[in-house]
């Protein structure tokens, strides 16, 4: 039995949480969210690179909340994720146990100031490459830039897949679901599009926690993480600011330095 | 259906000699749901005003545009038209074809399509436009000051002069503040106390004003003319009611070795004591730190010599609640003390001291009756420096702001002292010299050419002590920047204003907001000087930022206006030009998901949680409420709002959304 | 924790007594010291003045050969050269691509791991000093700090710039009474030993006057360049000065292994142009007065109006 | 395109430039009817999305003005407006939208002149880029 | 004169020159004079530090200023005490501007005449740490001699330290010395423009 599995066990027996969020094997051996309630199901989580899914989106799940309290099988981005949503007053200190995998030992966090502290070590900044690709991409021409967009967003169904998969995306009615007035057309057309994707980018700025699961979660393979990282950069660069490091620090874009840049402010 | 009347001016030939204005007419008569449009002459005159009367009566009109000149001129003028026809005012805009139209272009087609396109907006808009009710708030007539020094004292005379309760509140046991402790006071050198004590004993008698003082502020819940504030009487150790002031325990008390905070520290006083002889009120505290019976448990001889046996060691602290419609914070500023200028052996050598102690030492109520002594050995110093700047307008010591006060008063003390000391040379090194204001500029000329004072433009780099003196080394940068140094034997500095102890404690208690150095902030730096951005919060006195006496008295009285103001009227009536949040019927109650980026983005402290409940108590939601007593409608919650559940009443996204469309021609297709 | 030594040239040549002193209180404390491999001079005090690259590489190759003897930190005892190693560092690591440039001009990979110690705080850490005392040093010194181990406070961080304490309290250890005095941190002349004596027997005159005014029986300093100027220079300065000091200059190394009861040859005590040997000679019962200062902090001075006030006990107690 | 004249909406705050654009008025200086202005209480209030909106409406060019920094009626409503179009506009470019298109500034009551300025060295401009067909477009191969 | 400064058009300013190369702002610069309150040798200064920092805050209108504050004798007086900076109420780094004066003063050929004596013992000194990789002592003291001309300076204090063991005869010397070389030809040596 792996610590992983050792520990979740742990938990559900001495009844500390009454549910293990974490992955387990689905069909084809890929893997998939499993939500183990009893201490001899532990058997069935697994660990591995193949583990990519925010975990912490269904958090926000009314069906999952009803279960009880949880301990959560978290990535890096997950923790983050965790932060933000505590920061967003999504959830309540001590409603759940955050679980570290690693090859030795389980690192358990109970608080948000573990959790803090634990992200604290950690590099949240964009990747080398992540950085690079952002580079490339800036470096295109305008046209470019907007024909490259042009033909991605015509790919776009409106299936909100994206939203689905994101933990931020909690709003129980969205922007793209108010009809008086009527601010994104229902459609999916290219203007529609281009206006649910800008909207959602800019929903995200500042709270964007870079997991990815959008971009892995499209149908039809947006690459909507950049638009995320290039949000998640900007935040950073022109205010100094990152999301889901603290669980009371204000939004990036709700709070203001009086000596923002302005150099394009007339 | 709506039914929008539309009515173009002419503003005699300002509007129609670049307007045609019976083609927007027209044009405006086209719009799907306008039911009446016309044109005259002069929409503002009487009988402009009887056509849109008449038009809403006989035409049943659900809306009104006036396209004529600015809101801001005549809004208010069209909207009581309006009223007055019974139709809600909040369903009348106005098209500004004037200011922004027929003034700045050209006589053509262009500017009369332009025209025709905000009346369209316009039209567009008040299609969206809602029936809205003033808000009425009950407004309590008692207003709370906080602090008790020249300011708070003012302020609490003028409201309570106007016929409202005051209930003043001082932390210390005697009210007077810093004025209290100053000699005499520039530029007219009149004794400090002489005009002070007078308006102290007004306070207590006045019979509108209760005090409060050795008491502060616990918390303070509510808003603007509903304030719950909770205030905390420190416990005196002592039955107020039966004291007499006779002074009797003050004088045997045998604990008598503990530095006077009204001298500055150069004085000293007993456990049981009266700051100084003009206290008001004039009733003993007990320093529990330094009381031998609370110490040890032995001595008790201040409640065996009591005549009234008004002592009481057991007396607990005392939290007395009240209800209050506005509040003056008036808890003034302190001086920078500590070992924070080590260069000039500040807190090292006894005789370099700051300005508050140099006042303490010119009082003619001072530890030394008013006669110039050093501390040190009590000698009369023949050469004294007074440096400025020392601490203000200093990054490297964390304060760039000039404290402002310090120019005058130092050469107001350069002044005292030659008076004093008639031999004795007073030297004053300087940055720049700001003193701006009635008589000021004449004030530091009659120091340096009647009574002497040699000014010296630069800062001291170092002051250590040599064989009793001590050895100042400046520069005068008038002089090729030369190094020049004095032997001085006492030294004064002018150290940096900055605001009391516990500011920001007190800032977070009340909602409202401070600068970097927490200096409490007003609403507007120059329109709304004496409000905070909490409404019914204002602002009297150095708190804000360091002020001499005359601005303190005058924000003091302006803060008192803006409460007797508000108190002139038992309900608070307000424009319902704010932010609400949306609420539904069960089970969705809002489509608020609680996440609060709104709140702290609201300048005013507006935005307030509530928990939405089921029958049994159980906590089903959270979310976002607005309170309109604090909403001064900005709308920046608005365009936060993810989920759109934020709006703002008068620039709804209905409202806003219709006229861009409407605008640009696509209006009618998309409504 | 591997603490290398970099002695710097003077120790070498005119401040041999400093790194002899030094060596001998290692061993006597049982402490390594071994010496940074093929260091070379930091530059100080003249490479600044003419080329910061030059300056910065200097001292950056000496780091980069400590780094590299896998030294976790170097005891740099000359003030001079702790300063201009302890700036280089805080330069290279504060910049990425100065430290690239600098790494490339000394051809090797700095990355900044091998701290900068100074005389003080290595001594400082000597555990329970007290207790090693065998003849407490019972004089009246002038703790001389001098500019550079103080400043720039942003980058050495060490004690505070005005009125510092770290070496008076290294001297109480050893039962010395440090005196209070106004030239601590002042300037000596630093670099114009030789080419501007004339400024240099003003400046170190100055001290000297403050010092002997106030009783000290010795100058203890942390820096071979302020005692050249202090005690080599001595001729110049009393020439200028038109009267004599009578005295001495000190390597804190030497007041220390007094204390310790090393004897004066392993100190170097000959080796001074003033000699020092008055403070071989028992100390007497109790340092002379001095002169009695009238606004310091003693406590008994008189009162104001009849009572004795003064500032409150707490800012008045923050002096010592 | 000789004859193309741009269509500019302008949102603007109540108390700064909508005063300032009031005092152009009352000081009768002159400038291009190709802008139209819209009505808000504060910058702070710009909703992003309106921007968006007058876009696919057939705007040209927008311009965006308030209060100047530490003059905003409400104190810090034009400081949270510009940390949004910080963002924005770097989303916009980023997606291959010509930030040239909107133009903000701030304009105080007291600045008619700079109003007048702005609006026509902003209709030049935008008369330099020609019409917004990159953005119509999207809107033609929609449904409608 | 403004119009001359345009009409020089070599480039920046001085004070931005300085700036770039120490990122010190000195528009930052009051004038208190406090620097020049606490500078050990201001009394000998031709231009006492605040008033240098004024002849920089006026280069860009006036390059004769510039011109005068490079050709200044304060910019060698300066004994890089630090306390200016420790004291400048505005943090400016006085020291790191008197070190970018030099070099600028030195390869403009701007040197004070009356530095000259400042100006050879930092070459002597340096001299001796190229050949050798560390200072010798007694190698210096002959070459400043030299380049002095001062030379029966300290004539009297020789055999004493030879006699104390303060004086060696022979230079210490580090093993890499090509290493070294390569250093100062990278640097000083590349930069300097020798008369």
């Amino acid at each position: 039995m792996s610590a992983l599995q050792e520990k979740a066990r742990e938990l559900l027996a001495s009844a500390a949480v009454q549910v293990v969020i974490g992955y387990g094997r689905g069909s084809g051996g890929a893997a998939r969210a499993v939500f183990i309630r009893e201490a001899t199901k532990a058997g069935d989580l697994v660990f591995d690179g193949t583990c990519l899914q925010n975990l912490a989106v269904y958090l926000m799940k009314p069906e999952v909340r009803k279960l009880g309290k949880a301990a959560l099988v978290v990535r890096p981005a997950t923790l983050r994720t965790i932060l933000q949503l505590a920061a967003e007053n999504q959830i309540a200190e001590n409603s759940l146990l955050a679980l570290v995998p690693s090859a030795e030992e389980i690192v358990l966090l109970a608080t948000f100031a573990a959790i803090e502290a634990h992200v604290a070590a950690l590099d949240s900044d964009l990747s080398t490459a992540e950085k690079a690709e952002l580079q490339r991409f800036t470096a295109l021409g305008l046209d470019e830039r907007r024909r490259f967009w042009e033909e991605q967003f015509s790919r776009c169904l409106k299936c909100y897949a994206c939203r689905a998969a994101c933990p931020l995306c909690y709003c129980t009615r969205c922007t793209v679901e108010c009809n008086q007035p009527q601010w994104i057309p229902v459609p999916a057309h290219d203007l529609g599009n281009l206006e649910w994707n800008v909207m959602r980018a800019m929903h995200l700025a500042g709270r964007c926690v870079n997991c990815g699961d959008c971009s892995r979660a499209c149908p039809v393979g947006i690459p909507l993480y950049l638009l995320n990282q290039k949000l998640v950069s900007d935040v950073f660069t022109g205010f100094n600011s990152r999301s889901g490091i603290s669980a009371r620090s204000d939004n990036a874009l709700s709070t203001f330095k009086p000596n923002d840049p302005e150099d394009f402010i007339r | 259906m709506a039914r929008i009347g539309v009515f173009i001016c002419h503003c005699g030939e300002n509007i129609s000699a670049t307007v045609d204005v019976m083609k927007v007419a027209a044009e405006a008569a086209k719009i799907p749901g306008v039911a009446h449009s016309v044109e005259y002459k002069y929409m503002c005159s009487d009988p402009g005003q009887q056509l849109v009367k008449n038009a809403i009566r006989e035409k049943g009109l659900t809306g009104v545009v006036v396209a004529a000149c600015s809101p801001r001129m005549h809004e208010p003028t069209f909207r009581r038209a309006c009223a007055e026809a019974g139709l809600n005012p909040f369903l009348c805009e106005m098209a500004n074809i004037r200011e922004h139209c027929s003034w700045v272009h050209e006589k053509g087609d262009a500017t009369t399509d332009k025209a025709i396109d905000i009346v369209r907006t316009l039209v567009a808009k008040v299609k969206k436009n809602k029936a809205l009710q003033p808000i009425k708030v009950p407004v309590t007539k008692v207003a709370m000051v906080i602090g008790g020094g020249i300011a708070g004292i003012q302020a609490s005379l003028d409201i309570a002069n106007a016929g409202h309760q005051v209930i003043l509140v001082e932390k210390e046991p005697s009210i007077g503040g810093h004025m209290s402790q100053l000699s005499e006071t520039f530029p007219t050198l009149d004794c400090s106390q002489c005009i002070l004590t007078p308006r102290m004993v007004e306070v207590a008698q006045h019979l509108n004003i209760t005090l409060f003082s050795y008491a502060e502020l616990e918390s303070l819940d509510g808003f603007i003319g509903n304030f719950k504030a909770r205030i905390r009487k420190k416990a005196r150790s002592l039955d107020e009611k039966l004291c007499t002031g006779c002074g009797l325990c003050t004088q045997k008390c045998p604990s008598r070795r503990i530095p006077s905070e009204f001298d500055a520290g150069l004085g000293l006083r007993p456990a049981i004591y009266v700051p100084f002889p003009q206290a008001v009120p004039n009733k003993p505290v007990i320093d529990r730190e330094h009381c031998t019976y609370y110490r040890t448990g032995k001595c008790r001889l201040c409640e065996k010599v009591c005549p009234t046996q008004a002592i009481r060691f057991d007396q607990q602290d005392e939290i007395v609640e009240a209800d209050v419609g506005a509040v003056v914070l008036a808890t003034g500023f302190d001086i920078k003390h500590g070992d924070f200028f080590p260069e000039y052996g500040y807190g090292k050598y006894r005789d370099v001291i700051d300005g508050l102690q140099f006042e303490r030492l010119a009082s003619a109520s001072g530890p030394t009756l008013g006669e110039i002594r050093r501390p040190s050995d009590g000698r009369v110093p023949e050469t004294v420096v007074f440096v400025a700047c020392a601490g203000s307008r200093d990054p490297a010591k964390g304060i760039e702001y000039c404290s402002k006060i310090c120019c005058m008063y130092t050469a107001k003390h350069a002044m005292l002292y030659k008076h004093k000391v008639h031999h004795g040379k007073p030297y004053v090194f300087y940055m720049d010299i700001r003193a701006g204001g009635k008589m000021y500029e004449e004030f530091v000329r009659r120091a340096m050419e009647e009574d002497g004072v040699q000014y010296v433009r630069g800062r001291v780099s170092r002051i250590f002590e040599r064989g009793g003196k001590l050895v100042v080394k400046g520069v005068d940068t008038l002089l090729a920047a030369r190094p020049l140094e004095i032997e001085a034997d006492l030294v004064v500095l002018a150290t940096a204003g900055i605001a009391q102890p516990g500011a920001e404690e007190l800032a977070q208690k009340l909602h409202v907001s401070y600068d970097a150095h927490k200096f409490y902030a007003e609403a507007h730096p120059k329109l709304r000087p004496v409000e905070t951005n909490t409404a019914g919060i204002f602002l009297a006195g150095a708190c804000q930022a360091p002020k001499d006496i005359p601005e303190s008295v005058a924000q003091a009285s302006g803060a008192a206006a803006k409460v007797a103001a508000l108190f002139s009227q038992s309900e608070l009536v307000r424009e319902p030009l704010i932010a609400v949040v949306d609420r539904q019927a069960p089970p969705v109650y809002s489509s608020c998901v609680g996440c609060f980026l709104c709140q702290s983005a609201c300048p005013y402290q507006a935005i307030e949680k509530e928990e939405i409940r089921g029958r049994d108590g159980q906590l089903l939601k959270t979310v976002a409420k607005v309170n309109p007593g604090l909403c001064q409608g900005c709308g920046t919650c608005v365009a936060f709002c993810r989920t759109k559940s934020i709006d703002i009443q008068g620039f709804s996204h209905e409202q806003v959304h219709a006229e861009v469309l409407a605008l640009l021609n696509r209006g009618e297709r998309d409504a | 924790m591997k603490t290398g030594f970099y002695p710097g040239c003077s120790m070498k040549g005119s401040a041999r007594e400093y790194s002899e002193s030094l060596l001998a209180l290692a061993r006597e404390i049982g402490r390594e010291l071994p010496e940074v491999p093929d260091w070379n001079c930091c530059g100080a005090t003249a490479a600044h003045n003419l080329d910061r690259d030059l300056a910065l590489a200097l001292p950056a190759r000496i780091l980069a050969a400590a780094e590299k003897a896998g030294m976790d930190e170097v005891l740099v005892p000359c003030a001079a050269c702790y300063s201009r190693l302890k700036v280089t560092r805080h330069e290279l690591l504060a910049d990425d691509s100065l430290r690239q440039r600098i790494s490339g001009l000394v051809e090797a990979d700095y990355r900044g791991s091998a701290g900068v110690l100074n005389i003080i705080e290595w001594l400082g850490r000597v555990p329970d000093l007290e207790k090693l005392v065998k003849k407490p040093f019972q004089r009246k010194v002038a703790c001389y700090y001098g500019c550079l181990l103080v400043r720039p406070a942003g980058v050495v961080k060490f004690d505070r710039p005005e009125d510092p304490q770290s070496m008076d309290l290294l001297m109480k250890k050893i039962g010395a009474d440090p005196i209070d005095w106004a030239f601590k941190t002042e300037c000596c002349g630093a670099g114009f030993s030789v080419s501007r004596t004339d400024l240099v027997a003003r400046l170190s005159g100055q001290i000297l006057d403050d010092a002997v005014s106030r009783g000290a029986e010795a100058v203890v300093v942390a820096c071979p360049m302020c005692h050249l100027n202090l005690d080599l220079r001595r001729p110049n300065i009393e020439k200028r000065a038109g009267k004599k000091f009578h005295l001495p200059v000190i390597y804190i190394t030497q007041a220390v292994g007094m204390a310790l009861g090393l004897k004066p040859k392993q100190l170097g005590l000959q080796r001074h142009k003033v000699s020092p040997s008055a403070l071989l000679a028992p100390a007497s019962a109790k340092p002379p007065a001095g002169s009695k200062s009238a606004s310091g902090d003693s406590p008994a001075s008189a009162p104001l109006s009849g009572s004795s006030a003064g500032a409150p006990a707490s800012t008045a107690s923050k002096v010592n | 395109m000789p004859d193309f004249e741009p269509k500019i909406v302008a949102f603007v705050c109540n108390w700064c430039t909508y005063a300032g654009a009031d005092l152009t008025g009352t000081s009768r200086m002159k400038y291009s009817p190709q802008v139209a202005i819209i009505r808000f209480p504060c910058t702070g209030r710009i909703d992003f999305m309106l921007l968006l909106k007058a876009f696919a409406s057939g705007a040209d060019g927008i311009i965006v003005s308030g209060c100047h920094p530490n003059d905003c009626h409400y104190s810090s409503g034009n400081f949270h407006a510009r940390r949004r179009w910080i963002v924005f506009r770097g989303l916009l470019d980023f997606l291959g939208i010509d930030v040239r298109r909107v133009q903000f500034s701030w304009v105080s009551a007291a600045e008619g002149a700079k109003w007048a300025q702005l609006v026509n060295e902003t209709a030049e401009h935008i008369r330099g880029l020609g019409p917004f067909t990159g953005y119509q477009r999207l809107r033609g191969l929609g449904v409608e | 004169m403004r119009s001359e400064a345009h009409a020089h058009g070599v480039g920046a300013a001085l004070s931005d020159r300085v700036r770039e190369k120490t990122g010190v702002d000195v528009a930052r610069c009051y004038q208190c004079g406090k620097c020049s309150a606490g500078c050990p040798l201001a009394s000998e200064m031709d231009f006492p530090p605040s008033q240098v920092m004024h002849l920089l805050q006026l280069s860009a209108a006036f390059p004769e200023l510039a011109e005068q504050a490079l050709r200044s004798h304060t910019i060698w007086l300066c004994l890089t005490c630090e306390i200016c900076y420790c004291r400048c109420p505005m943090e400016l780094d006085i020291p790191a501007i008197m070190d970018a004066l030099r070099h600028e003063s030195l390869q403009q050929r701007k040197v004070n005449p009356r530095a000259r004596d400042i100006l050879a013992f930092h070459r002597a000194f340096l001299d001796s740490v190229k050949y050798t990789g560390r200072l010798f002592e007694m190698g210096q003291v002959v070459d400043y001699k030299l380049r002095s001309g001062h030379f029966l300076q300290d004539l009297l204090q020789a055999p004493w330290m030879f006699l104390v063991g303060k004086l060696h005869l022979l230079p210490e010397r580090v093993r890499n010395r090509r290493q070294l070389a390569r250093i100062f030809a990278k640097t000083l040596k590349a930069r300097e423009n020798r008369p």
